[in-house]
């Protein structure tokens, strides 16, 4: 088995599972949604991964080539790109309006202030 | 080559991540992120993908760290050590998950072969159609605004949705959010300096190649898509130059928010005459007499559609925030 | 292409590649923000030229040239005000130049922002 | 010779990138951001004549263009930041 044939993705599970750390194990929020775009970017790689073909050449049609890369991967991600800066200003929002209702953007401490209510 | 520039990338794609990961301090890992967003484009383009590349390039160097850093502008840059009694926890269970997935790797096809059923399915078709069917050497504009329109209408829909719902949280109803603020901008004094004057030289050529990208994105990489953001991040940079009342003079908010709706209507009603001609839903071969100039209109009219609607978005989302910030100093 | 074009290309590109490297030493090992900033601006400017000049050499047809030749006037304006913005934050951030006694021997200016 | 200048962008940006981690303070990192940057803009117009593709080329002007708004951001965040310190203390 050669191993590059597989590096791709795991270098992909790696960072999927690194943001997924992040979130899971970090309480401040921004870090959070730091984490979520790491996690979405290794989903990101492994579409572009799976769509690459060995010599291909980039999905513009020109004459004298042969093998192009799949283009369908690349339409899903470049599209995904924008809506998930879209998305994450959302969540961005969400944070800035917790923090002038709390104080804090800090998991533990906002919390605490639910509880002590 | 292509392999070993590969290989590199990817190790230090990784090794931000784990830094990320390791460093204190939400101002490091917000140019932490943008590191992870120029390596993550770089590694699109080794990769073949230039329209991806093109997008990463401008959302994940450009305008994602930007809205973050606005976030952290007002929330502050101080990031607690959390103390967890159950530390290990997290840890236990993303390896274990990491370690399942790379078993399910196994299965999968060797990466790059063109024989996986990845690249069997629909894209052998879209590959050897488009210049007969579109017309357009961009196979990935061609399944984007034609083959795949209805999902991309899809897209352009959440992007506005995501638009709406940061007007929503940000902006006061009573009318006074929609920045005005006065106050003067600490650093706004100097308007004649070096970095004045050198971006506003730079900020019309910005201009010029997102018009470019919008409309050579047939015949090369790029679209809507990427012009939009490109677009929009000519205004971010004159408003972090001039402050915010600088900006919204040049486009009020409303006029922004109107060219937002107008942005999806285009897309939306281009779907429309197609119905009425007697096709499909977003088939543009009614839109002229020869199919594939149809196309040709329909994906132009589309990709402007998408283009005005993600660049005033994006505009409307810097103002929410900037606003936001505003009235929070005051 | 003929081989003296060629050969001027690869030189360009090597001298290139040196002063990449030199700046990147320059980074690395440079005591302070100030003489670092120093080290990549003034060697980034040269090595992109340098670069850039040999892959237009290379390139046979007009549109990839006039491309490069886009980036690189883009650069040479941006990348020096990019560096003489972050110097100027950098001062008025209150960072100041190590000098050689190891002290912070230049005087503060008021702080009059 | 390509081929050498592409492995030396890339043993660049490891030193970048090893300067952004152990950085301790602000404008290290942003200066390592606009490294990284300029040599990502030289990475890829090597690259596309390594490949032999010009359409990559349209990505390196992008990186120009938005890494020098990118490094103006940072930077007026910054003084932001300080300004509003700055008039906390006042």
């Amino acid at each position: 088995m050669d191993i590059l044939s597989y590096f791709n993705y795991w270098v992909v599970m790696a960072l999927m599972m690194l943001g997924f750390y992040i979130v899971i194990a970090r309480g401040n929020l921004v870090k959070k949604l730091i984490g979520l775009n790491i996690f979405q970017t290794s989903v990101f790689i492994l579409y572009i991964s799976a769509g690459n073909v060995y010599d291909g050449a980039a999905p513009i049609l020109a004459e004298g080539v042969e093998a192009y890369s799949n283009p369908l991967p690349h339409v899903l991600i470049l599209t995904a790109i924008v809506v998930g800066i879209a998305t994450t200003s959302v969540g961005l929002a969400l944070v800035m309006r917790i923090y002038e209702s709390y104080g804090t953007v800090e998991e533990s401490e906002i919390l605490e202030q639910d509880e002590a209510c | 080559m292509e392999i070993f520039v590969d290989v590199v990338l990817l190790s230090m794609l990784v090794a931000t991540a784990v830094a990320l990961i390791l460093v204190r301090g939400l101002m490091a890992s917000i140019m932490l992120t943008s590191i992870y967003g120029l390596l993550s484009a770089s590694f699109f383009v080794t990769m073949d993908a230039v329209d991806v590349a093109f997008t990463e390039a401008a959302v994940g160097a450009g305008v994602a760290p930007l809205l973050l850093l606005m976030t952290v502008a007002l929330v502050g840059r101080r990031e607690e050590r959390t103390v967890s009694r159950h530390a290990l926890v997290p840890l236990l269970l993303v390896t274990m998950t990491g370690a399942l997935l790379i078993v399910g790797t196994l299965d999968m096809p060797p990466f790059g072969s063109a024989d996986a059923p990845a690249n069997q399915h629909v894209s052998p078709r879209y590959l050897q159609h488009t210049e007969a069917e579109i017309g357009i050497p961009n196979v990935v504009t061609a399944v984007l605004a034609s083959y795949r329109a209805y999902d991309t209408l899809g897209e352009a829909l959440v992007i506005f949705t995501a638009g709406v719902a940061v007007i929503l949280i940000l902006v006061p109803g009573d009318g006074r959010g929609t920045a005005q603020a006065t106050l003067p901008d600490p650093i706004s004094g100097d308007r004649q300096g070096i970095v004045h004057v050198v971006s506003k030289i730079l900020i019309p050529f910005v201009l010029l190649f997102a018009l470019y990208v919008q409309f050579h994105g047939d015949y090369g990489p790029g679209g809507g898509f990427q012009a939009g953001v490109i677009f929009a991040s000519a205004f971010i940079l004159y408003g972090l130059l001039c402050g915010l009342p600088a900006v919204v003079r040049v486009i009020p908010p409303t006029v922004v928010e109107v060219l937002a709706a107008l942005g999806v209507l285009l897309y939306a009603v281009t779907g429309v005459l197609s119905l009425l001609g007697g096709k499909n839903f977003l088939d543009y071969s009614v839109l002229a007499s020869d199919p594939v100039t149809g196309q040709h209109i329909g994906i132009i009219v589309i990709e402007l559609g998408v283009g005005i609607c993600v660049a005033s978005v994006i505009i409307r989302i810097y103002y929410a925030f900037a606003a936001h910030l505003d009235r929070q100093r005051v | 292409m003929s081989t003296a074009l060629h050969l001027i290309s690869d030189a360009f590109l090597l001298a290139g590649s040196f002063l990449l490297l030199t700046g990147a030493l320059g980074f690395l090992r440079f005591p302070d923000v100030f003489s670092r900033i120093h080290a990549c601006g003034v060697t980034e400017t040269l090595a992109t030229s340098l670069i850039l000049l040999a892959l237009i050499m290379k390139s046979e047809s007009a549109m990839p040239q006039v491309k490069l030749l886009m980036i690189l006037l883009f650069l040479m304006f941006s990348s020096p005000t990019a560096g003489h913005a972050l110097a100027k934050a950098a001062w008025n951030a209150g960072v100041r130049p190590r000098d050689n006694r190891n002290e912070r021997g230049i005087p503060v200016p008021p702080d009059n922002l | 010779m390509l081929t050498v200048t592409v492995v030396t962008i890339l043993v660049v940006m490891v030193a970048g990138l090893g300067r952004a981690f152990s950085a301790h303070n602000v404008f290290d990192r942003v200066l390592a951001a606009n490294l990284f940057g300029t040599k990502t803009v030289l990475l890829i117009a090597a690259i596309s004549y390594l490949f032999g593709s010009a359409d990559f080329l349209d990505i390196a002007l992008v990186y120009a263009l938005i890494n020098y708004i990118s490094v103006i951001g940072v930077l007026r965040v910054t003084e932001w930041q300080l300004a509003g310190r700055r008039e906390g203390r006042q």
